[in-house]
């Protein structure tokens, strides 16, 4: 039981790689940093696995399983400690995550080799790890916090690790702030829950929840659950904060593939599912996170249509795929969600590492207007992302068809009909534009000077980690698979104990269910089979036709392409005031008129102003003297007069 | 018998002639200076209150407040000397390198 | 009837510190000119041994000198924040007094002496020994402010602290002559005690609330603090920015827990201030270029984040408000610290663009001023975390919650800029144009310092449980 | 009677001097007429029984401060022209906001010692006091006149080192 007493260890590996690379990486060999980094991320995948094995001896009654290795914030009674907590659905995550990861850095030493900040590089992806398990394993919230904001940090620097592009650092730095506006919520959701419960561990929080009355109108739990999403939809890209999510593909793309669609962008769900207790019984937040995950599920994959960078048209799928997975918590599949969760890491790491594959090959283009017949070129890649878009696709038997259609049969059953509706509406555009993609990538004729480009497939270190994933996202579906696939449901009867199962499911008999089910898969196959025969159609039979569409439409085609002209309209509407009150009122009109003035001409803006200015006669120190006789003013006339 | 209230009125008419000049001359010294007056109307307010209570502690204070007010001059007068001799100006307003 | 024994030893850390002081005075004039920076080392043994006594005496709690001082937990607390500081600052100064040229003598005595007036102030439990030891650090950090007398900058900043500082100074003790005219003592006890006039009482205390307003910088009484923590000598800004702040905001404590009609009737102005405060702080932060004075504007929020647990005004709130001036003592220090490494000999090289690059040339210094950055931003696993987490808790306690909204997104609004410096340093790269200057090795003084102050705040952020118990015994103190 | 007319002479002399200081141009005319509202002051002192401060106002205040003051007034002979007052719109902001607070003040200090719940004083409570306001210092007040020596040194190490002749300034980019 080494590592259940010691979960720490678990922590610790990937953050004495990070600290060992960060701080000598540069003066070592290529070779050694390589051992470090995928060492420390390989070690943490075999310490999971062996979490795993000695977690299966543990008896329910010792569930979940917590460890405090010392106090952390005590402040009065409020306590937090630093305390790691594993139950079965941490111990998904932390598969999910360590596997993943190694897979990753596995490939990244491939791609990323020759790059000047390689051990940099590798320094915060490990950093990135260790703030992820313990974002996965904290034990209650604030700690969970402490994580969550550790992801944020280095998935900035990591966005903008190219910092010598422009839009790299502005893309990072957009992360981080997009991220604090959900962050904001989030914080106030913990003191909200703490203000409550007088206790933020998760063991306490939800022992207190479950004696609660569900909330049939709105009430103090539906606070908490609406400020928790509010952390999660920043931090899981979903309407409306989803905008940094596009912009953080200036990150080199193994960080893509890890961070912003097989791990970090999963954490709302993450956080949801965890909370799963508290949305149960406050269904108005658990409705605003269907509704939140639908909408944004049909609505990133219509601006996924018309994207022409490979790893942005990814970067849209990916919100549009996490919007199924907060649909399903919404309808209270909480399983399902996770498993979507899962079969998407395996998928979506594996979608942008076929397409860093693509990209390493034609040297650096990312415009798939500039691709094309690629198929036998980079066979290992085309087979691999070939795999992996059947999957997101959801064609019968692969992993992402079993997961989206547990989600869709969940809204459907849960009689959210709408819901249901909206999700197909959505699998169709998914497998559409995901076809669109392998078409005009790896089929018809190449569009790119062949002359110039020597396409090469890449080498094995970075083609094994993309069989692997292929691999598992074909048999990932599997230990999900519901009986009426012959699978056996595993994944959802071992999540069953933490997550809530859905009250719906009680009220069903067996044989209608199953006659339900049968119905709605052959729904989810048509409307897979709809997209790809109109991606077949209009990219491969009739290469001209989607010009003329798009002639034709010019419109909503328009409105498509510039993403529904959110980023101006948020920089319009909330950038810019806060720019203008800071530039123009603050400091123009307070410092620069009002105090100062006397400038002779410093700055440009003075200068601007210098005439008037100095007819105003107004000097330094003598003005500050006047703004601390105003608040004399005001203090003195508030205290004497006004307050009794 | 005067009452009190015309010493304290006194005091405060005092007091915001200081603030005024503090706020409208231009020389670094006499601004100084209206530094002073403020703080002699805060004297007249102690004496005032002193013996309006029968209690010494208010002259008692005064005697600090004065010797306080020597050390400022001391310190002040040289910070003034310092700045007329490197930038060549008492004018408060051209004292403006710091801004923005 | 004269002092007894007792009195003395409840003050020893200030009568120590000013032996010291003195000593470094009297032995100036006797040292060769190479040998000077010897003094140093004085100066530092003064302030350990002032943080020596007051661990010491920290048993014996009880009144002073007629009750002119108080020497409780809560004195001790701020006894260590304010020798530790000086003992830092003085550390920390050595090699930029040698780089810049400046006499070493002077300087440890003035932060040593000045030191004892903030000791004073934190201890007294009487205003016009509250006005004494303010003047006592006000002078020092006045003359400290134009340390470096050929300056112009220095200079300015040193004239305009002066002139507005005593102007504050004046309204600070009109405000006392009223509040003893009011109950006939200036003793913090006595005074809720006798009221003869409400409404000179009042007026009394919303003087002395400017006056101290001013020394903590808050806004609108904040309009100095750029000027001055840009002209001023860095590590001097480093002083400026932590030890005197955190006396004038031990006396706001002390005023506010032991006098009953101040917490009542400063509710509203802590309230308004605190808000407003934290809004010029940042905003005008945002558009700076001079990190320097970028950090001047944050300190300035920074106050305003405390203001918010001195409205709120449990002891709860008191101790999150210790705890906050603890930790942002330690990041404002190690900020400065490394800002006047950086700037270079005469303090040039402050503005953004010289921070363009670092992390490739310096890559430990710029992760460092990096830890600081994201503590004053306030991420978890550091002390400024903590520091706003317990404040923003203490405010929800006592149901502040709109104020509490309003320090959220203020620290929304910070993380701008601070991000601003982390971007400069990781992802720009200086215009090739530019002059680098000569990579100068950071100086063994300086390095302790940043290790220590950088330590701190990772420290206090994963174990804040420690201090967070001696705020809390502190803040007990009024009870 | 004869208290009155007293009073009102050292007021009146007292507003008009320190008007005055604030009013000419000349600095040294306003340290001139700062003495005059310091001894004006310290006329009121004695009439308030505080003989000892009437005599340390003189002594001190008056013959060390202000000389003090008059001394760096005529050794930094500079800006000889500058003109000290001139209004426009915005000082006539300033000093609205000057008259907001001083109003105040003059207003709350006018109500008289009845509105105030000031206590009377007693006529004979402050008889010559000069040695007890002594021992006053000397006992319960020892603690700050000790700690008062620290300013004077402060003050006596800042002006020792900010006044010593240097170099010539070095003119800053």
């Amino acid at each position: 039981m080494l590592l259940l007493e010691h979960l720490w260890i678990l922590l610790a590996l990937p953050l004495a790689g990070a600290a060992a690379n960060g701080l000598f990486g540069r003066h070592w060999s290529k070779r050694t940093v390589d051992a470090v980094a995928v060492g420390a991320s390989g070690l943490a995948f075999a310490a999971a696995l062996e979490l795993w094995r000695e977690f299966a001896q543990l008896t329910a009654a010792e569930l979940p399983w917590v460890r405090s290795y010392f106090s952390w914030i005590v402040a009065g009674e409020f306590r937090a400690d630093f305390a790691l907590q594993v139950d079965q659905l941490t111990l998904v995550m932390v598969l999910v995550v360590t596997g993943v990861s190694w897979l990753i850095h596995i490939y990244s030493t491939g791609y990323m080799a020759g790059d000047a900040g390689y051990a940099r590089f590798f320094a915060y992806l490990n950093l990135f790890l260790f703030f992820m398990l313990l974002l996965v394993m904290a034990a209650n919230y604030p700690l969970l916090f402490v994580g969550w904001e550790g992801v944020g940090l280095s998935s900035y620097l990591l966005i903008g690790f190219w910092f010598l592009r422009k839009s790299a650092a502005d893309a990072g730095k957009k992360a981080f702030i997009v991220n604090r506006i959900g962050d904001f919520g989030f914080l106030l959701g913990i003191f909200l829950l703490y203000w409550t419960f007088s206790a933020a561990d998760f063991r306490s929080v939800f022992a207190a929840v479950r004696q609660m009355p569900v909330e049939t109108e709105a009430g103090v739990l539906t606070a908490i659950g609406l400020l928790l999403l509010a952390g999660a939809v920043g931090k899981s890209a979903q309407l409306p904060l989803y905008v940094w999510l596009p912009d953080a593909m200036e990150g080199p793309t193994p960080v893509s593939a890890l961070i912003h669609a097989a791990t970090m962008v999963t954490a709302g769900v993450y956080v949801v599912a965890r909370s799963a207790v508290i949305f149960v019984h406050a269904p108005l937040a658990q409705d605003a996170v269907a509704v939140i995950g639908c909408l944004t599920a049909v609505y990133a994959a219509t601006i996924g249509l018309v994207q022409t960078d490979i790893k942005r048209v990814l970067a849209y799928s990916t919100i549009s795929q996490l919007g199924y997975m907060f649909l399903a918590c919404g309808v209270g599949a909480f399983a399902a969600g996770i498993f979507h969760l899962m079969t998407h890491a395996f998928f979506k790491a594996l979608l942008f590492l076929a397409a860093g594959s693509v990209i390493h090959a034609l040297g650096g283009e990312q415009d798939i207007r500039r691709m094309g017949g690629l198929r036998r070129k980079i066979p290992w890649t085309y087979g691999t992302m070939l795999v992996a878009t059947l999957a997101i696709a959801g064609a019968p038997l692969f992993s992402g068809f079993f997961s989206k259609d547990a989600i869709l049969f969940a809204a459907y059953a849960s009689g959210q009909q709408l819901l249901w509706g909206l999700g197909t509406l959505g699998a169709v555009l998914t497998a559409f534009y995901m076809f669109r993609l392998i078409f005009l990538v790896f089929h018809g004729q190449p569009r790119f000077d062949e002359q110039a480009v020597h396409v090469h497939e890449s080498p094995r270190v970075m083609t094994v980690p993309l069989v692997v994933l292929a691999v598992l996202s074909v048999v990932g579906g599997w230990l999900a698979a519901p009986k009426l696939w012959g699978g056996a449901d595993l994944l959802e009867r071992f999540l069953t104990p933490v997550l809530e199962a859905p009250a719906w499911l009680a009220a069903f008999p067996a044989e209608e269910l199953h006659a339900l089910e049968l119905r709605l898969s052959g729904a989810a196959v048509l409307a897979a089979a709809l997209g790809f025969l109109a991606a077949w159609w209009l990219y491969l039979q009739q290469p001209e036709k989607p010009a003329m569409l798009a002639a034709r439409y010019a419109a909503p085609y328009r409105l498509l392409w510039n993403k529904y002209y959110v980023d101006e309209l948020y920089a319009a509407a909330v950038v810019r005031p806060l720019l203008w009150l800071s530039e123009r009122v603050l400091w123009q009109k307070v410092d620069v008129a009002v105090i100062d003035g006397a400038a002779n001409g410093a700055a440009h803006t003075a200068r601007r102003l210098g005439d008037q200015l100095r007819r105003m006669q107004s000097g330094n120190a003598r003005s500050y003297a006047a703004w601390v006789i105003v608040g004399a003013a005001i203090v003195t006339a508030a205290l004497v007069w006004w307050v009794q | 018998m005067v009452s009190p209230s015309y010493y304290l009125t006194l005091s405060a008419i005092l007091f915001g002639l200081g603030v005024i000049g503090f706020l409208f001359k231009r020389n670094i010294i006499t601004l100084f200076m209206s530094i002073e007056l403020m703080l002699n109307a805060v004297n007249l307010a102690f004496v005032t209150f002193s013996r309006q209570w029968g209690e010494l502690s208010g002259q008692v204070y005064v005697f600090f407040v004065i010797i306080v007010a020597a050390a400022e001059a001391a310190v002040g007068l040289a910070i003034i000397l310092l700045l007329a001799r490197n930038r060549q100006t008492l004018n408060v307003e051209r004292i403006n390198l710091l801004k923005l | 009837m004269l002092p007894a024994a007792t009195d003395y030893y409840r003050l020893l850390p200030e009568i120590l510190a000013a032996v010291f002081g003195t000593i470094v005075m009297l032995l100036e004039p006797f040292l060769r000119r190479e040998h000077k920076a010897a003094l140093s080392w004085l100066g530092m043994l003064g302030a350990a041994a002032a943080l020596g006594a007051a661990v010491l005496v920290r048993s014996d709690a009880g009144p002073a000198f007629f009750h002119l001082i108080q020497a409780d937990p809560f004195t001790f607390f701020l006894r260590l924040l304010i020798y530790a500081t000086a003992l830092l600052v003085m550390l920390a100064a050595r090699a930029y007094l040698d780089r810049e040229n400046l006499p070493h003598g002077e300087f440890y005595a003035l932060v040593l002496l000045g030191s004892v007036g903030m000791g004073v102030m934190a201890a007294a439990a009487e205003l016009v020994t509250v006005f004494i030891g303010l003047e006592i650090s006000s002078l020092s950090t006045y003359i400290l402010a134009s340390y470096r007398r050929e300056a112009l900058r220095a200079n300015e900043s040193a004239l305009k602290y002066f002139l507005l500082g005593s102007f504050a100074t004046a309204f600070f003790l009109f405000g006392v002559a009223l509040v003893y005219g009011a109950t006939g003592t200036a003793r913090l006890e006595q005074v809720a005690e006798g009221v003869a006039s409400v409404l000179l009482l009042k007026l009394g205390l919303a003087l002395v609330f400017i006056g101290l307003a001013f020394k903590v910088a808050s806004a609108p009484f904040h309009v100095w603090t750029p000027d001055v923590y840009e002209g001023a000598p860095a590590p001097v800004t480093a002083l400026l920015s932590t030890a005197p702040k955190a006396a004038a905001f031990a006396v706001l404590l002390r005023i506010a827990g032991t006098v009953l009609p101040a917490t009542l009737l400063w509710f509203w102005v802590l309230w308004g201030s605190a808000a407003l405060t934290m809004f010029v702080g940042n905003l005008a932060a945002l558009v700076q270029s001079n990190v320097k004075r970028m950090l001047a504007y944050s300190s300035i929020a920074h106050a305003g984040y405390i203001l918010v647990a001195l409205a709120a005004g449990t002891e709860a709130a008191y101790a999150a408000a210790l705890y906050y001036l603890a930790a942002y003592a330690l990041m404002k220090l190690g900020a400065f610290t490394l800002v006047a490494h950086l700037a270079g000999r005469g303090e040039r090289r402050l503005t953004l663009e010289d921070y363009a690059g670092l992390a490739r040339r310096e890559p430990v210094v710029a992760a460092t001023l990096s830890l600081y950055l994201l503590s004053l931003l306030g991420l978890p696993l550091t002390a400024g975390f903590l520091g706003k987490f317990y404040v923003f808790v203490a405010g929800l306690r006592a149901e502040l919650l709109g104020l509490v909204v309003l320090a959220a997104v203020n620290t929304l609004l910070g993380a701008y800029y601070y991000l601003r410096v982390i971007l400069y340093m990781y992802f720009r790269e200086p215009d090739p144009t530019y002059e680098h200057a000569a990579r100068e090795p950071v100086p063994a003084g300086t390095g302790l310092v940043l290790a220590a102050t950088a330590a701190g705040t990772l420290l206090l952020g994963i174990f804040p449980g420690h201090l967070m118990r001696i705020a809390e015994l502190a803040a007990a103190s009024f009870r | 009677m004869v208290e009155q007319f007293t009073f009102y002479f050292f007021a009146a002399l007292a507003v008009i001097s320190a008007v005055l200081v604030v009013t000419v141009r000349n600095a040294v005319y306003s340290a001139v007429f700062l003495i005059t509202t310091l001894l004006a002051t310290a006329g009121i002192f004695l009439q308030l029984r505080a003989e000892f401060l009437f005599v340390v106002q003189i002594i001190l205040y008056v013959g060390g401060i202000m000389v003090l003051f008059v001394f760096v007034v005529m050794l930094v002979d500079l800006d000889v022209a500058l003109r000290q007052v001139q209004f426009n719109r915005q000082k006539w902001v300033a000093l609205l906001v000057v008259l907001a607070v001083a109003g105040q003040l003059v207003f709350a200090l006018a109500l008289g010692s009845e509105a105030l719940g000031l206590p009377a004083a007693a006529p004979e409570s402050l008889e010559p006091n000069t040695e007890s306001v002594g021992l006053r210092l000397f006992e319960s007040y020892m603690l700050p006149f000790e700690i008062a020596s620290i300013l004077l040194l402060v003050a006596m190490i800042g002006a020792v080192l900010l006044g010593k002749r240097q170099k010539p300034p070095r003119s800053e980019a």
